[in-house]
């Protein structure tokens, strides 16, 4: 492999010069605590106001093994995890082996040199600056005993930070704070390991890259970030949404918005539970929001799938909902830690009958946050199920963002009993408001919650005129939802040639294409879609100003070569000049590869086509 | 989420008794002669008698023919789908403390699609009256075999007559764990009205599984509890110890119709209870400024 | 309501004149056996090769109650269950209220003058001809004590085999094979109500209708017909095809399917079985299809649902399944006994992940029976779960149809162990044949059968690569099976102004609107869709012979006006001139409305618009 | 369908014993140490010792750590989906009753999601054996609270440690109606061998609960019941009788690890025996002749 991290050919590369945007790829085995010194990285870049993201890939075997976490930082907006890394870490030969091909041409290759023996003449021909640390062995000297595998990776923190002019002080305010609780020895012992890797002689290399935090003049605030994966910012999200009760069943990669939950909703006076499966999970989730109090539920795609009845009765019995979707590789078990976006016409048309629900998808970690708020406002003021589609891509990886304004956190309607004088839960002439039982009725006609076909006071009613304005109503919602979503803003000139239009765990990489391509001259666009349904006004419109739409999107494609969301919009605005470009390897789009893709459709030259998958663990 | 300790009665001025009137909804559907309509009855008296506030009660349901009960009645009401009412009202149990949840659900719907949120809600104990009104048969759509249906039973999916040993329920409530089990039948209006109170009035998951004949598709079906036709109306027996898990099963081996009233009452900590106490001193959201300062701070450390 | 069975006015009709296609509307009780008597009419039909079509009302109160069952019968091809009454048999009052509204003008009103006092004015400005007919308190002199719920359905059969000169002789069989198994007396009293109801009186009426049987030269052989519902024919169908195990739960409308089977596949050595619930219907079937046995499992809207995570198994480890769907009203309860075709999203949809499969639709009962078996087969050539569409209407109506020919049924592989060399459950070059386990294999590699991605023995795999090319391999099935499949038949002219495309029940209803249209000079085409999924070959070839394309289907409407059908294929040939005609009131298309609602849509003036739905009753 | 009647050996012709070789697949992909690995190589042990035609075994599974099972042995396997194997195996079981279907699954796979199955087997008494592989915890997702996780478990979803009573998977099996159900654990593999052979042999629903050590997310969690690591591996009492259920029942409510053994064996007709006497003389799918003119018998009363 002969590309750079933006996919491009590296052939007039002379020595690595200074740089201010990285990529760091630390391979090993997921048991050297390679994920927490990658984390920590992250961190570190967050709290620096330095854009970060990460990658980890997820080792076969149930526990241990090859595993790789890759962190992008920079000072300018980090958009992707990097194509290709300008420092490989590799703790092992098979690291070594398995990764040298993501490293950049004229990158550096910091090795284990207990452990690792590279093949320098190949080095050299790529013009890779070989960098031998002894890190088993110089851990074990500094930590004594069989410290093998416990500092190794604080060493190598070190020495990182000694590469980067990382600012020590931070780091080791960062290691007190993941240290300080454990016994005091842990942190003394990480903190020796930390000296010793700042300590060890790297040469040359330690004029690489630069990062420059940036000045503040007097005054000035430092911009405070959060740095986080995105299933904790989507749980960070539904607590300031307002959620305060939650119900679901553990499964990968959905797990960790449920655990956090769990921990954090008692604090708030709300709880989260497990419950015996994902149909429980959902109807518990309803019965609490029946309940008044804002409420979700969530799973990856088998677990989507299983609450499809319920989803229905949600939309027919108008209870608001957030259930949220971290999707993985499908169908069936599939490829449970892959990305894919192949869940969309689940989320779209899960269960029975003429259903509309909303369906929203984050575009990144910040996303995550933002964007639950807003599901789960819109699921209180339209009465409805909001569909919250993540994936394992922004599941997993960690991102940083400015801390937010949390001075106007939504007031939901919640579980307060009110009196009033009467009540219809399901008025013809007006959206649905939801009324907490315990609320007394003055007229004394308690109403009822229902999925049969109904009235506007919920008795049963078979009238054809009912099942028709009843199912309008439904309907009208998604259309008066719709008439208020902003349309989506162009990255790029606003009529041109071609439109990227993406959703999801994509953005970063579309918009990353852009910029390159603008670079190259070419004049791409590109929209990314938060809201899926109902999809949001001006965008035919908007289409019609291009000569060609291409929706990118990480699913299978039809005849057409349209993927999921694709369908969707033809159907929609039926524009043959909407096509599609479609992923089905369980991998996120590289840059290089998108641009290959985007000239393969289109015929423009933008950059030569980016290299071929050839395994799992070579690409992020 | 309102908690317990908090609770106030919704409403604290003087307002006269519950009536029957005041419970009056739709005409029920179901077939003349339906065991189910003495469940209703019961149910509308219960309420009378234990006169809690209206709005405080919220009857809820599975699909079936006794699924149709909250149509049937005034209150804070839930038809939900099949199988499922159980976590539903465990939902809303856990997040409203202040209100009365009553299930009210058909053999099939309990036993069979919902058979597994039975056994979770028992061990869990979680806060909430269940009366399962057990026909042998399914009801609603028309005469199949149910998971109750003795052998023998000739319905439309088993016209040779069923041959699958059925279930014990209250075999299954006792050994899954459920604090209160109690046997009634709808031929006995009295004893329905003491088992439905005494359950109401068990804080913890109580079950009250009541005989309740489908006139349409099992006529006869409990005869053998009915004296008035022939049959014994056995109550338990005087001396069971209620709090004995291991006589309670043994009870229920007996033949059928085995015995009537309360096999097991128990007192467990409640899910409720446990979930109530995972933090201390949580903020409400009543108060925004500790809700945005908690969060605020939870935040920071991920700065 | 002023108008005739066709949806035409009716300003001109004099006296009744003889014909040979009569619908005729029993209105009462359900406890009055008019469903009986009614199939007893439909069915003699059947035997006289007339073609015949029923529709019934089901009763609000669980049991019992006002209902209707309309029978149309005629010596042509009946294609809907009719618009309007020619006779209009009322038993209460009630009946009679609720009814003279859906009898056409001109028409006959047969009223139990014991119980129903009719506005004789009313009648008469409608010219309808009153025929009272004391049939309670006759019934019960005939058949003496309190046989009034017992004889006066069959004292009416005799009364109607006067009227349209049925064929007494086999009227007399028939309810031989009816009552001939009870006890004796029932028999006799049958016959002797019969006869009582025949003697009667009923004056000129007894000119107004006369069905010709066809008359058979010698050597010539009288074309022998079934007479059944839609749900027998799907339950014959699976028989027929092969279909040997079957797992279900019991749900409205779909449950007479299997109680059918359940009575009858142990006949065959089979077996259908009643289980906990519908995760495990389908879950059972997938297990006897893995062991090679011809399977399937059904439901209507919620169990379908409820199926979702293991259809997406089904697609994934490539298990050939027929899976039922017999749709009602929705969303969740919905209308349980309403038709709607509100499920051709889930069909198409249900599970995560992209997860092809096979989606068809029944045109009518005929359809069930023959539909089936194709499905069958369809499954097992491409190893993948087959969706069946039906609904409501089809699955209670009574149609007849000519006997099929059983010479040449499929021969599936089966469940018969085998010995091979070597075998891969996932080969990539080619089309999944599934082996059943028992089988040896010489080679000593046994194969597993799994929902994870995984390599061609069906061992786990993550590689990009693998999960591209397997999910192109599924996908690849559809186009495969695509390519076989014949472009449906134009009804009417084969290019110009107007195509109706259709799909499910609405076929007869469809086609009858073409046919009046002509009959007025205006020239509709239609076509009929039966494959849904994947779909036929030469539709956009077809759609652009057209001005207009408009999808026809009893579903909700987006922005565009289009059905669910109508947006699959905007997406599919994205062309502008397909738009859609839907309805939600939980009732099938009468033609007048049919014909108004295209005027709407066109600016054609094809016929006046029908009358408005006023009552779930008044309607068929 | 292939009759148990018409039932042949699949192979008749001699063939040399079935070999650990014969059946090796997959290397496991288990942390090392964990119990698993003890429960697989019993499996291929019983295999041998059984020596069966090699492919009519079907080794079936949900998902879990557990459920990786089917491809570290070398028969005709299944992975299915979590919690729903056993009905899949129901299907299997009574449409192929030439076959041996055995089941593998995680304690979350078969009491959490899959509970309601395994009721519903029990008391059809489908032919089908079960291992419950049981580490009382989630493993595969990575240590959440499993039902038979023990008060105190602290888990990702319990960080304060579980609250909620655990079932009782022996009590279950025996109050819902299996007819063999026993208790081992993968630490005692000679134990295990000895249950599962009994199980195998077993004609009906055989369950064998196993100890199976999560040394990833539950180390030392059945220490208790390791006598080399100070804990006691208490037998089933030698006069307990194996056909009395009051008395397995209340051998069930001793004190973890309770005891080791067969609790539960009776004799009651299997489902599958019930299912296949349905129609006398059926028809049968080699004789397409006679499948036809049945079907033609059928249709012709609907003409
Ligand atoms: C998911 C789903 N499956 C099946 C049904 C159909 N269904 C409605 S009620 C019922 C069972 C009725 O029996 P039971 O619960 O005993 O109540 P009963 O009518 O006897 O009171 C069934 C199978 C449904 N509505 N939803
Ligand atoms: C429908 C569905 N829900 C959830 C999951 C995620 N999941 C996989 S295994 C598992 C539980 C594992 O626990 P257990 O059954 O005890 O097996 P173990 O891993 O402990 O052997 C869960 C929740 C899934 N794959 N499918
Ligand atoms: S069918 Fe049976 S259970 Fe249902 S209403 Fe009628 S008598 Fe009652
Ligand atoms: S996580 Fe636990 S159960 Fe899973 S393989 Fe590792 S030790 Fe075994
Ligand atoms: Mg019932
Ligand atoms: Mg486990």
């Amino acid at each position: 492999m002969t590309s750079t991290k933006d996919g491009l050919p590296h052939t007039t590369m002379a020595v690595p010069e200074t740089l201010n945007d990285a990529v760091v790829r630390i391979a090993g085995n997921s048991q050297d605590g390679i994920q927490s010194v990658g984390a920590m990285l992250a961190r570190l870049a967050g709290r620096s106001e330095m854009d970060v993201m990460t990658y980890m890939t997820i080792p076969a075997t149930i526990s241990g093994g090859p595993s790789i976490f890759q962190v992008h930082m920079g000072s300018g907006r980090v958009l992707s995890a990097g194509d290709a890394a300008d420092i490989l870490v590799a703790f092992y030969q098979h690291s070594y082996d398995d990764h040298l091909e993501s490293l950049r041409d004229g990158g550096v290759l910091l090795y284990d040199s207990t452990n690792v023996e590279p093949d320098l003449d190949a080095l050299r021909a790529r013009r890779i600056t070989p960098l031998p640390v002894p890190m088993t062995s110089l851990t074990i000297e500094i930590l004594g005993g069989t410290g093998k595998k416990k500092g190794k990776n604080i060493f190598l923190l070190g020495v990182l930070a000694q590469a980067f002019r990382l600012n020590m002080e931070k780091i080791r305010r960062l290691l007190g704070e993941v240290f300080g609780h454990k016994d005091e020895s842990v942190l003394r012992n990480a903190l020796l390991a930390l000296e010793g890797g700042y300590a060890y002689s790297i040469g040359d290399v330690a004029s690489f890259f630069t990062f420059e935090e940036p000045e503040h003049t007097e005054g000035e605030v430092a911009v405070t970030q959060l740095t986080m994966t995105g299933n904790q910012a989507i749980a960070y999200g539904a607590v300031a949404a307002g959620i305060r009760f939650g119900a679901a069943y553990p499964i990968t990669p959905w797990t960790e918005v449920m655990e956090q939950l769990r921990a954090d909703l008692p604090r708030y006076g709300g709880s989260f539970i497990q419950t015996e499966d994902e149909l429980a999970g959902i109807a518990a989730a309803l019965g609490a929001a029946y309940g008044g109090v804002p409420s979700m539920t969530g799973s990856s795609g088998p677990g989507l799938a299983l609450k499809s009845e319920a989803i229905s009765f949600a939309v027919m019995a108008e209870i608001p909902l957030l259930i949220v979707d971290v999707q993985r590789g499908g169908p069936s078990t599939g490829l449970p830690t892959n990305v894919e976006q192949s869940d969309l016409n689940l989320a779209l048309h899960a269960g029975h009958g003429d259903a509309p629900r909303v369906v929203m998808a984050a575009a990144d970690v910040e996303d995550c946050f933002h964007l639950v708020i807003e599901a789960v406002c819109i699921a209180h003021e339209y009465s409805v199920p909001v569909i919250f589609l993540s994936d394992q891509a922004i599941a997993t990886r960690i991102e940083a963002f400015p801390f937010p304004d949390l001075s106007c956190l939504p007031q939901l309607p919640g579980a307060k009993p009110v009196s009033v004088e009467s009540y219809k839960p399901y008025p013809l002439d007006r959206i649905t408001k939801h009324l907490p039982p315990g609320s007394r009725i003055a007229d004394g006609k308690y109403p009822n919650v229902t999925g049969l076909e109904h009235d506007e006071f919920g008795h049963p009613s078979a009238n054809p005129r009912m099942h028709m304005a009843m199912t309008a109503k439904r309907r009208a919602k998604m259309e008066a939802l719709a008439a208020t979503l902003p349309t989506p803003e162009v990255h790029g000139p606003d009529s041109g040639d071609l439109l990227l239009v993406g959703w999801g765990s994509t953005m970063g990489v579309i918009r990353e294409a852009v910029n390159r391509a603008a670079a190259k001259g070419l004049r791409y666009s590109a929209i990314h879609l938060r809201h899926l349904n109902p999809l949001p006004p001006g965008l035919e419109a908007l289409f019609r100003r291009f000569e060609r739409v291409l929706v990118v999107e990480m699913n299978d494609r039809d005849a057409n070569g349209c993927g999921q969301l694709a369908r969707v919009l033809r159907a929609q605005y039926v524009l043959p000049h909407i096509g599609g470009i479609t992923k089905t390897d369980g991998l996120s789009f590289r840059i290089g590869e998108l641009l290959a893709r985007i000239e393969e459709a289109t015929g423009n030259h933008a950059a030569p086509a980016g290299p071929n998958l050839s395994s799992a663990h070579a690409n992020p | 989420m309102v908690h317990a300790a908090n609770q106030t009665p919704i409403c604290a001025e003087p307002r006269p008794p519950l009536t029957r009137a005041d419970l009056k909804a739709d005409k029920p559907t179901w077939c003349p002669g339906c065991g189910d309509f003495s469940v209703l009855a019961i149910y509308h008296k219960l309420l009378e008698k234990k006169n809690l506030p209206q709005e405080s009660i919220v009857t809820l349901s599975g699909i079936g023919c006794s699924s149709r009960f909250p149509y049937f009645v005034n209150t804070h009401s839930v038809h939900f789908i099949h199988g499922r009412i159980l976590p539903f009202a465990t939902g809303l149990s856990l997040s409203r403390p202040d209100l009365h949840p009553i299930v009210f659900i058909g053999d099939g719907d309990a036993y069979s699609i919902g058979g597994n949120h039975f056994d979770h809600c028992a061990r869990k104990n979680v806060r909430l009256m269940v009366v399962v009104m057990d026909n042998q048969v399914y009801g609603l759509t028309k005469k199949q075999t149910s998971p109750t249906s003795p052998v023998g039973f000739r319905s439309k999916t088993d016209p040779w007559g069923s041959r699958v040993a059925p279930i014990n329920p209250t075999k299954k409530l006792i050994s899954s764990g459920a604090t209160f089990v109690a046997r009634t039948a709808a031929s006995n209006p009295n004893h329905m009205l003491e088992m439905m109170e005494a359950a109401l009035d068990h804080d913890g998951f109580s079950v009250v599984e009541c005989f309740s004949e489908c006139v349409q598709f099992n006529p006869g079906s409990f005869d053998a509890a009915v004296p008035r036709k022939g049959g014994a109306y056995e109550p338990v027996p005087e001396d069971h110890d209620v709090t004995d898990e291991e006589a309670a099963y043994a009870l229920t081996r007996d033949a059928f119709p085995g015995h009537f009233g309360v096999f097991l009452k128990v007192k467990r900590p409640t899910l409720n209870e446990m979930e109530a106490n995972l933090a201390e001193n949580p903020v409400s959201d009543g108060d925004p400024d500790a809700v945005r300062s908690q969060l605020e701070a939870s935040l920071r450390k991920l700065t």
